[in-house]
């Protein structure tokens, strides 16, 4: 019996949003009367955090503080369209329509504002929910006040429409000519594995990643993309299947009993690093992240297991049996 | 359909409840008396995110009929702590983005309480074992493991 | 779903319900077999007996050690005269499951769940049934070649029997995972050593490797009088491995299985001859 | 690198709803009931492939604390329309199977009851009438002239503008592949996976008084489920009320709309509200998974290293029925020569059609798939040739301003950058040459221009 140490790396792109795009999202902002912001959405949080970084999203490009700012989400009779969270586009979409809506409610806020003090709108400046005069500190207000003034004194709205909408695009059936992406986000991952010559279990050590996401809005929820992609990644390569024995029907999974995946004993040492090289048509360069993270273990887990005892292993779910089977012809072969 | 009433303390109130002889406590906790917390995962005991404690010990609330949690104690994640009020378990896995989905989270943190009111300072590797029946499809755990790590950092200082 | 639920207080109020309601009548041990299946409407059974509440649980020494029928996994998890049956309970689920899985339920278990028996074979176990008119002592192998069907549903299993140990034992499993899954393979091994370092005596059990658990009976023999030494494992392996009779699920085939109990075999002989 | 720093973009502000996660506040669709509510429990078909003749409910019919029993005819419009809204054509699978099943699991009817239990047991009575036909399973024979057609079309592929397969042409392989100094060939297959969110799918409906509809659903596309199950419904959109936005787990596997027409139907015929949850069976054996693929490479590779040449022949497994799997073979059409400068690419890319539950999104769907195959085939390439795994990546590495096979010039490219960056991060040190590589520079690939 030996365990046989391998390494194997991948290179991967994404494309964010959906192939040839046609996947519109809307949002709407109002300001309430004592400057707070709600943000109208029908969009999906799966659980990767898309109520959250809007609010950030939202709360930068209005300038008004994060606690200020409401995401009401998920009503189709208080917020219109979002084509739904799917292909890594809720946070390219969702951002981009957001930012459109509330530079138009800013550019309400601060023409009252501008009325409020005196001022012309370009010599404004609105910081964190602060209002001041360029060059001129010590000439300032605040949302509040000017979210008030709007309700009660002007009877002016304060509010912003957006959308965002990459056109579809048309697909040459003779070439496959076509536009498949508004953005392509990268990573490369190495991995790391031990592989057991007489069970053919492979346990994998380490997972190595860099990630290239354009813009992180929140560092703590790529990380948790980035780990949660790991683990998929790797039961996918070695153990999920609902047909075990594809394509035959037989021992049709019946539930967690026979479907593996991981718990919290299975997982590798996971450790990465995100770079930001923005795009150029994300919310403040955002590259979509969630799916991809899933992607890259799998070429790499299984270019691993070739380096570790030199037999390839293409067929997923990388079964001990598989391994075992691969390693048989192989010793065979050399005989 | 006769029904049986089952009294037993939940979350140290004695409650009485009127059960349909097969009814699981899941269903009785969640459809009954309306404690949502407990989630119904698999109903196969293969997720643990119905994990409730009965007499402080972690069971599968799918698994057990509710006419057997009478006369027992029965501590579900209401129980444990609530926004106002938060369980270190629950304040460190808010601050250490270990839900995502939220669906497994619960049942992750009846689990992990168990393992820490019988000992208090178990290891990395003690915890995961602690959370074998526990399936989490979207963290990796590894954020879980971080919260309930630095809780048990947070009471050896203490 | 109209139903009737029986939770007596004793062996004998069981048997009562056994006598009174007969065919048709479901039992439970910790229910997590049976919950399941009726949580996912496999079946709607109209009889109902849980025997959590019939006093069926504990741990008694007396001069062999008696196990109830329902003592939980966490319980028999805790038993340290019976290493490799602490072992394999441990090994069983998460927390959870084992507050509530019991070792008798754990011998009603179809294959590959059930490694309970596996440990309890190791260790020479007979096991207590009782019906309201009579009870019986059988060893658990005999137990478990009975065909269903034989046991009737007259009959509750009520204890486990176990002699002193001697020797020295090992488990293993092979799962999918590191833990709360179905065995691929579960081998245990038991070795008494004479003085001159020759086995005199050798258990080893194979669990998910036939349609129920079984012992690897030449693979036993074979070892007797062989020191253990790289030969005598081998052929021990070998032997249990023509013994086997595993079968094709979702985690393995039988392929795979029956090559995994020829190296679990090896392994846990290897342990032992350490 | 020079990103922009902002204020709180770029933070790790805590969740907003991580503490209604933490204390188990969260509403789910499985935490709402109403008094009075009803739940649905789905009778299904028991075999692969057969043709309906008899459904016969009335011993559930008349089972006490049954409802209602829906089948095809209260269907107003009897189709699952989840492509059409996207322009894909034509519609193929039945909300309720009626003429015939395709796959073990296809709903057939639903029966509405005052308990979960009720309903269970109550489904269990349907009879059904079922002539078994045989099934076709696999990929090669679907496609075979013998595989019998499951398709109303004729065939067991999608139809992509009159062709059975989505085609890439790019340069000229045929000629390319002849001069390359190496032909290296790689099979790479995958068998299905479920998305095993720990909430499975769940829909409550309440009719309100004003004749409308609210529906509680845990699509991942409030919108987009909400116009399909109108159309479904044949009702104007405006009597939808969808709410959600709150998901215990997707990962593709629930844009299907595949729980939310039937509870609408149950609660517009009883007038009261209703839930259908899934069980993990459910979840695992009857919502679509991701689909099996079986991807096949012939790549030309000169000594150096660079590929000159790729040709892939791609069949996906759909399953019974389209669900989103024309449109992913779309997508992985476009991904399979990978993110690298070939200057000859034929791609031919199959959606394939068998009995079996239907394969549909999921997480990544169409690329996954692709990267799997191109990152094995590129270590394939690197073994045969000897070249280290590193450098036969970077110096193939599409750079920005370089033409795609799909015809689109790469912008935001830097494949080259995180490989750098994955190498620093494991220690390993990259030869000064790979390490001097950008994106934006071509040095080193071969001289391929845009």
């Amino acid at each position: 019996m030996a365990k046989h140490y391998g390494r194997g790396i991948a290179a991967v792109n994404y494309p964010t949003g959906m192939n040839l795009g046609g996947d519109p999202t809307q949002a709407l902002i109002f300001c309430q009367p004592t400057g707070g912001f709600s943000v109208k959405l029908a969009s999906t949080d799966l659980g990767q955090g898309l109520k959250t970084v809007i609010a950030q999203i939202a709360a930068e490009a209005l300038g008004v503080p994060f606690d200020s700012v409401i995401v009401d989400t998920g009503d189709t009779d208080s917020a219109p369209h979002c084509m739904g969270t799917f292909a890594s586009r809720a946070t390219h979409r969702v951002g981009n329509a957001v930012i459109m809506a509330a530079n138009e409610a800013r550019k309400a806020l601060m023409d009252v504002a501008a009325d409020e003090m005196e001022a012309a709108p370009e010599d404004l400046v609105l910081e964190n929910g602060e209002i001041y005069v360029k060059g001129a500190p010590e000439r300032k207000t605040n949302v509040f006040n000017v979210a008030l003034a709007a309700h009660f004194k002007y009877g002016k709205t304060i509010s912003g429409r957006g959308i965002y909408l990459k056109q579809k695009s048309g697909l040459d059936p003779e070439t496959g000519a076509c536009d498949p992406d508004s953005t392509e986000a990268h990573a490369t991952t190495v991995a790391e594995v031990e592989v057991d010559d007489e069970t053919g279990e492979v346990k994998v050590l380490r997972l190595s990643s860099a990630y290239e996401v354009g813009r992180q809005i929140n560092p703590e929820m790529v990380k948790g993309q980035i780990i949660s992609g790991a683990v998929m990644g790797m039961s996918h390569t070695l153990t999920e299947t609902v047909f075990p024995y594809y394509p035959s029907l037989d021992h049709h999974t019946y539930g967690f009993g026979e479907y593996i995946i991981p718990t919290a004993l299975d997982i590798p040492e996971i450790e990465s690093v995100v770079l930001e090289y923005p795009s150029s048509n994300g919310p403040y360069g955002v590259k979509g992240v969630g799916e991809m993270t899933a992607n890259s273990p799998i070429p790499a887990i299984v270019n691993a297991i070739y380096d570790a005892i030199g037999v390839w292993v293409t067929d997923l779910p990388v079964t001990p049996e598989k391994v075992l089977r691969a390693l048989d012809e192989k010793a065979l072969e050399a005989n | 359909m006769e029904s049986i009433t089952v009294t037993f303390k939940l979350n140290g109130k004695t409650t009485a409840v009127a059960v349909e002889p097969l009814a699981s406590l899941r269903t009785v906790l969640r459809e009954h008396l309306h404690l949502h917390a407990t989630k119904a995962g698999c109903g196969q005991g293969g997720c643990g995110s119905c994990t409730v404690l009965v007499n402080s010990e972690p069971v599968l609330s799918c698994l057990m009929l509710a006419a057997l949690a009478d006369g027992q104690e029965v501590t579900t994640l209401e129980g444990i702590g609530t926004p106002q009020h938060m369980h270190p378990l629950q304040a460190a896995f808010f601050d250490k983005f270990a839900a995502q989905c939220g669906y497994c989270s619960p049942g992750m943190i009846v689990a992990a309480k168990a393992l820490l009111d019988k000992n208090p300072h178990p290891t990395r590797a003690e915890i995961a074992e602690a959370l074998a029946g526990n399936l989490c499809r979207c963290t990796g755990y590894v954020a879980i493991l971080d919260a309930i790590e630095d809780v048990v950092t947070q009471m050896q200082e203490a | 779903m109209n139903a009737d639920l029986f939770i007596p207080r004793s062996l004998d109020e069981a048997l009562g319900v056994v006598q009174s309601h007969g065919a048709g009548l479901l039992v439970m041990g910790g229910g997590t077999m049976m919950m399941a299946h009726l949580n996912e409407g496999v079946f709607f059974p109209k009889k109902v007996m849980s025997l959590a509440r019939a006093g069926l649980s504990g741990v008694y020494r007396n001069g062999h050690t008696q196990i109830g029928a329902t003592t939980n996994l966490t319980d028999v998890s805790q038993i340290a005269d019976y290493p490799i049956l602490a072992e394999a309970a441990y090994q069983i689920g998460g927390p959870a499951i084992r507050n509530m899985g019991t070792i008798g339920g754990n011998l009603y278990m179809p294959q590959p769940a059930g490694d309970l028996a596996v440990p309890l074979l190791v260790y020479d176990a007979h096991v207590e049934l009782a019906s309201p008119s009579a009870s019986r002592t059988v060893s658990l192998e005999d137990f478990l070649a009975e065909p269903r069907s034989h046991r009737g549903v007259h009959e509750l299993l009520v204890a486990i029997h176990l002699p002193s140990p001697s020797g020295h034992a090992v488990y293993l499993k092979q799962g999918r995972r590191e833990a709360n899954t179905p065995s691929v393979v579960a081998v245990g091994a038991r070795v008494v050593m004479d003085g001159q370092g020759r086995v005199s005596n050798a258990r080893i059990a194979l669990g998910a490797a036939g349609p129920t658990a079984f012992r690897a009976k030449n693979a036993e023999a074979a070892l007797v009088g062989q020191t253990l030494n790289t030969k005598s494992i081998a052929e021990a392996a070998q032997l249990a491995t023509e013994e086997s009779n595993p079968f094709t699920d979702a985690l393995a085939t039988a392929w795979y299985r029956r090559r995994m109990v020829g190296v679990f075999v090896k392994r846990a002989l290897e342990q032992l001859a350490k | 690198m020079g990103v922009k720093q902002l204020g709180i973009v770029g933070q790790s502000v805590k969740r907003r709803d991580g503490i209604g996660h933490v204390t188990g506040q969260t509403q789910y669709v499985d935490d709402v009931f109403y008094t009075n509510m009803l739940w649905l429990k789905m009778v299904r078909s028991p075999i692969s492939r057969g043709i309906i003749h008899g459904i016969d409910t009335s011993k559930a019919e008349a089972f006490p604390g049954v409802v209602a029993v829906i089948t095809a005819q209260d269907v107003p419009n009897n189709w699952y329309t989840i492509l059409c809204l996207i322009g894909v054509e034509p519609n193929d699978e039945p909300v309720l199977a009626h003429e015939e099943v395709m796959y073990i699991g296809e709903p057939i009817c639903a029966i509405v009851a005052e308990t979960e239990a009720i309903a269970a047991e109550a489904a269990a009575l349907v009879k059904l009438d079922i002539e078994e036909l045989p099934p076709v399973l696999d990929l090669e024979f679907a496609i075979s002239p013998d595989a019998p057609a499951i398709k109303k079309w004729g065939n067991n592929t999608f139809m992509y503008d009159g062709y059975t397969h989505r085609k890439l042409r790019f340069g000229d392989f045929e000629t390319a592949i002849q001069q390359a100094d190496h032909i290296i060939e790689g099979t790479y297959s995958l068998s299905p996976i479920e998305h095993a969110p720990i909430e499975t799918h769940c829909c409550v409906v309440k009719p309100e008084p004003d004749g409308r509809l609210t529906v509680h659903s845990n699509t991942q596309a409030l919108y987009f489920t909400m116009d399909n199950t109108a159309i479904i419904l044949q009702v104007p959109s405006q009597r939808l009320h969808m709410i959600g936005g709150t998901v215990g787990g997707g990962f593709g596997g629930k844009v299907d709309v595949i729980t939310e027409p039937i509870t609408c139907i149950a609660a517009m015929k009883t007038g009261r509200p209703v839930k259908w949850r899934w069980t993990r069976e459910e979840e695992m054996r009857k919502s679509s998974t991701r689909a099996g693929v079986r991807m096949q490479y012939t790549d030309g590779v000169m000594n150096d290293g660079r590929i000159i040449a790729r040709k892939v022949r791609s069949l996906e497994d759909s399953g019974a029925y389209h669900r989103h799997s024309p449109y992913g073979v779309q997508k992985h059409m476009a991904n399979l020569p990978g993110p690298y400068t070939i200057p000859n690419v034929w791609v031919d890319a199959y959606c394939v059609y068998t009995n079996r539950q239907p394969s549909s999104a999921m997480r990544g769907f169409g690329v996954t798939e692709a990267t799997f195959a191109v990152e094995c085939q590129m270590e394939r390439i690197a073994r045969t040739l000897g070249i280290d795994s590193w450098e036969i990546r970077l110096i193939n590495a599409y750079r920005n301003g370089q033409m795609r096979p799909v015809r689109k010039v790469v912008e935001d490219a830097t494949l080259i950058e995180t490989i750098q960056a994955a190498a620093e991060l494991i220690g390993y040190d990259l030869p000064a040459h790979l390490k001097a590589m950008n994106s934006d520079d071509y040095a080193g690939n071969g001289g391929h221009h845009g």
